[in-house]
């Protein structure tokens, strides 16, 4: 039987290893698998380069592996935060690298990469700063820049419904980057809010097909990164 | 009457873009000025609203206290769903805005040269963290672009400029510019004056436009 | 109101003109817009340059409208046929020209086209016959060829359902090209066995929004290839 | 026993092959005898089919006369769902392909040569209809490709050569062919043999082998 269920989130990151490329699903708070975030905080995993769209809130997820010092490198689309000091603080002080990428570049280089597409071209930042060492050619009178399919050792998503196939299905704008996260890790990981039997899941509504994800951790009640913040929690 | 109170409000300048957008339109709305678009439709037309993280079919903001933290748009606040919504994932998303086939794209602005060169990204600022989010790709995808910005900075600076100081968001992007004075073409390389708002003279325009503005073309 | 619907598989089609490309949905016959099809045979339009998976089985469908003379040119993966020599017959008298493409390059190029790609870079296919006229080059060690995204005039596909605005659901494995070629079209037109009120869909499982499709057409009992040809039906 | 009884017949050659599979792979299955390898999957091992034409999760043909004709694998006959299964369009289920995520492919060849380069699309002859279909993507993109074909063809001609005359499918994609024969990996740029069929001995497969055959490496 194939069961890609694992026990904890512990156990869901437990090799990840220091110096990984690791995506992280989520739009804001919207899709952040915070529980695998917190897991993969205590696990101790360092020198990471994480690609996210953005940099966290608060002192909780994503912002608190940035504030932890495991962060080496971020690749994202927009890195200020109203409601966070940590990236920005850490960026001017030096201790952390930004490589900032047009948000639909980004989703496309990480879609390019799981689909074995080594490198496409995109109108997006022509003539702007972020055309800054990229190749450019021109195709039937416009002038486009090439980019660079984008994989990683680790994907860390969260989803709604999965199955122990590892199928998946997403809540509402939770799903942003998480599907094409998916297709771009070695070890994609998923924490959902239930895990069923195959089977369960309607195939013409699956998301994200099995084939994709490697380990499914069920975590019923995730925690919400506003309602954390809003508490004045921070982690660890 | 004093300066401050001559021209559009924010909302009559939302009024005035929505005026232009036809009936049945993919419309994508920035963060801002551009966002009270939504709320000034004429009747009898109808609008579908994408948010690049994922959503068509984008309705108003829930009540508040209401809504799903994972229900959101793009500027990360909550929303409602209209009938005949759709989710998608973000390289699809993008495929949308990348592909041409979102209609209408509203901005907020920085700067717009009279090219339509637009800068609304960044200052260049040191110090200042660049983040770019999803404005190039709408900038080059989108069929028209519109911006709504006020005519000046709050300290007199032009924001429609010979050139742009500012780091580039797009080469030739930008249509029409509704500001606070006036509605403003980017056509062939010039400012083109198309209304004033009421009770500004072109004079008082021009003054406060860092280029050449071409007066209204009377019809034939 | 935004209502796309129109009310015939005639009037749905009837701005195709001579000489435009014309995507249609389908592999073998699942998914196949027969009555689309057919209503493209009865208006006429000729010189087209086709694509599809196949070359259509019996004298149905897209095989009807090859013999039909309509089609100048096929953009195909795999034109042989067992139950069919419309197209061998055609091909070999020279009737009709053949551009070649395997199947995962030419979704990928479909894709590409609707999603404002120009080109990107494939493993498939490099150190084959079909690597001719293709730029090649090295990334990472490995060679890949560059390809072209591909875009039509008019895209015909068939769903289960779809709502006035456009949205689809597909029935099965007859989702194949279509999702793709709705995206790639600048007039995509659906033929859906039920059409409903926006709303009805669920929006977590609409599979193409609204925005890749101009026209809805109800077709309530589409026609399948294999009866159509076990009958001995030939069109027109 | 006269030669055409010698050596494995179809199912025991899907046989051998579906023993190398290891359990929860994600397994593409050419048309012809690769299909067979479905049907001698080992007990206690769980396989998952994809088919290029959109579909993870594949389950065998259903009985004469059911099914659905719009639930069909690559060679376009009607199959059944295995509980897990999901559908998906074209571009995505050759993303999975293209990128990786399929474990093993099991095709048919015209001729394989000893530097893994396979050819089984066209044999090119004149008036022949070229048709490629998904296999140049599959073996592109699967991490494991296996072959499974008869040693010779019904002639006599080996299939197993030093380099192929037919059009390529790939360059050096073969891992490992299963033949009435004999089990012959493609490695280092040479056939080695890893298993004879019974009855079988080296030399009568060396004979029927278009390139130098290397003999089983004895376990250590």
């Amino acid at each position: 039987m194939i069961d890609k269920r694992v026990g904890s989130v512990a156990e869901a990151v437990a090799d990840i290893f220091d110096g990984a490329t690791v995506m992280i699903g989520g739009f804001g708070e919207a899709g952040s698998p915070i529980e695998l975030i917190h897991a993969l905080i205590e696990q101790g995993a360092t020198g990471l380069t994480v690609v996210n769209n953005n940099t966290g809130s608060g002192e909780v997820g994503l912002a608190a592996l940035i504030k932890a010092g495991r962060v080496a490198r971020m690749i994202c689309s927009y890195p200020r935060s109203t409601n966070s000091t940590v990236f920005p603080d850490m960026y001017r002080s030096g201790q952390i690298e930004l490589e900032l990428v047009p948000q639909g570049t980004l989703a496309e280089r990480i879609r390019a990469g799981g689909a074995g597409i080594p490198a496409f071209y995109t109108p997006t930042g022509v003539g702007t700063p972020l055309e800054e060492g990229l190749e450019k050619r021109n195709f039937d009178g416009r002038d486009y820049v090439m980019v660079r399919g984008l994989k990683a050792d680790f994907t860390l998503i969260k989803g709604q419904v999965a199955d122990s196939h590892g199928n998946i299905v997403y809540n509402k704008t939770a799903r942003n980057y998480s599907p094409v996260m998916a297709m771009a890790a070695t070890t994609t990981i998923v924490q959902a809010t239930s895990v069923v039997e195959p089977g369960k899941i309607d195939p013409e509504t699956v998301v994200t097909p099995g084939v994709f994800v490697r380990r499914v951790v069920e975590v019923p009640n995730p925690a919400q990164e506003s309602v954390l913040i809003a508490a004045g929690v921070t982690f660890p | 009457m004093s300066e401050q109170r001559q021209g559009w409000t924010r909302e009559q300048m939302a009024e005035r873009c929505a005026f232009d957008i036809p009936n049945g339109s993919y419309v994508n709305l920035g963060i801002g000025i551009p966002e009270l678009v939504a709320d000034y439709v004429p009747e009898g037309r109808e609008l579908i609203y994408h948010t690049e993280n994922g959503l068509l079919g984008m309705g108003p903001s829930p009540a508040e206290g209401e809504g799903d933290p994972e229900l959101i748009n793009a500027g990360k606040k909550k929303v409602t769903l209209n009938p005949g919504a759709a989710f998608f994932h973000h390289a699809d998303s993008f495929a949308m805005i990348r592909g041409g086939h979102i209609d209408v794209c509203v901005l907020g602005a920085l700067q717009v040269a009279q090219n339509g060169d637009l800068a609304n990204w960044s200052t260049g600022a040191p110090g200042a963290i660049p983040s770019v989010g999803g404005a190039m790709d709408l900038v080059a995808g989108v069929r028209t672009i519109y911006v709504i910005t006020q005519h000046t900075t709050k300290d007199g600076t032009p924001k429609l400029v010979e050139s742009c100081t500012f780091p580039l968001t797009g080469v030739g992007v930008v249509k029409r510019i509704y500001t606070d004075l006036a509605v403003v073409d980017a056509v062939g390389g010039h400012f083109q004056l198309v209304e004033l708002s009421p009770g500004v003279d072109f004079d008082y325009v021009r003054e406060r436009t860092a280029a050449p503005l071409l007066p209204i073309v009377q019809g034939d």
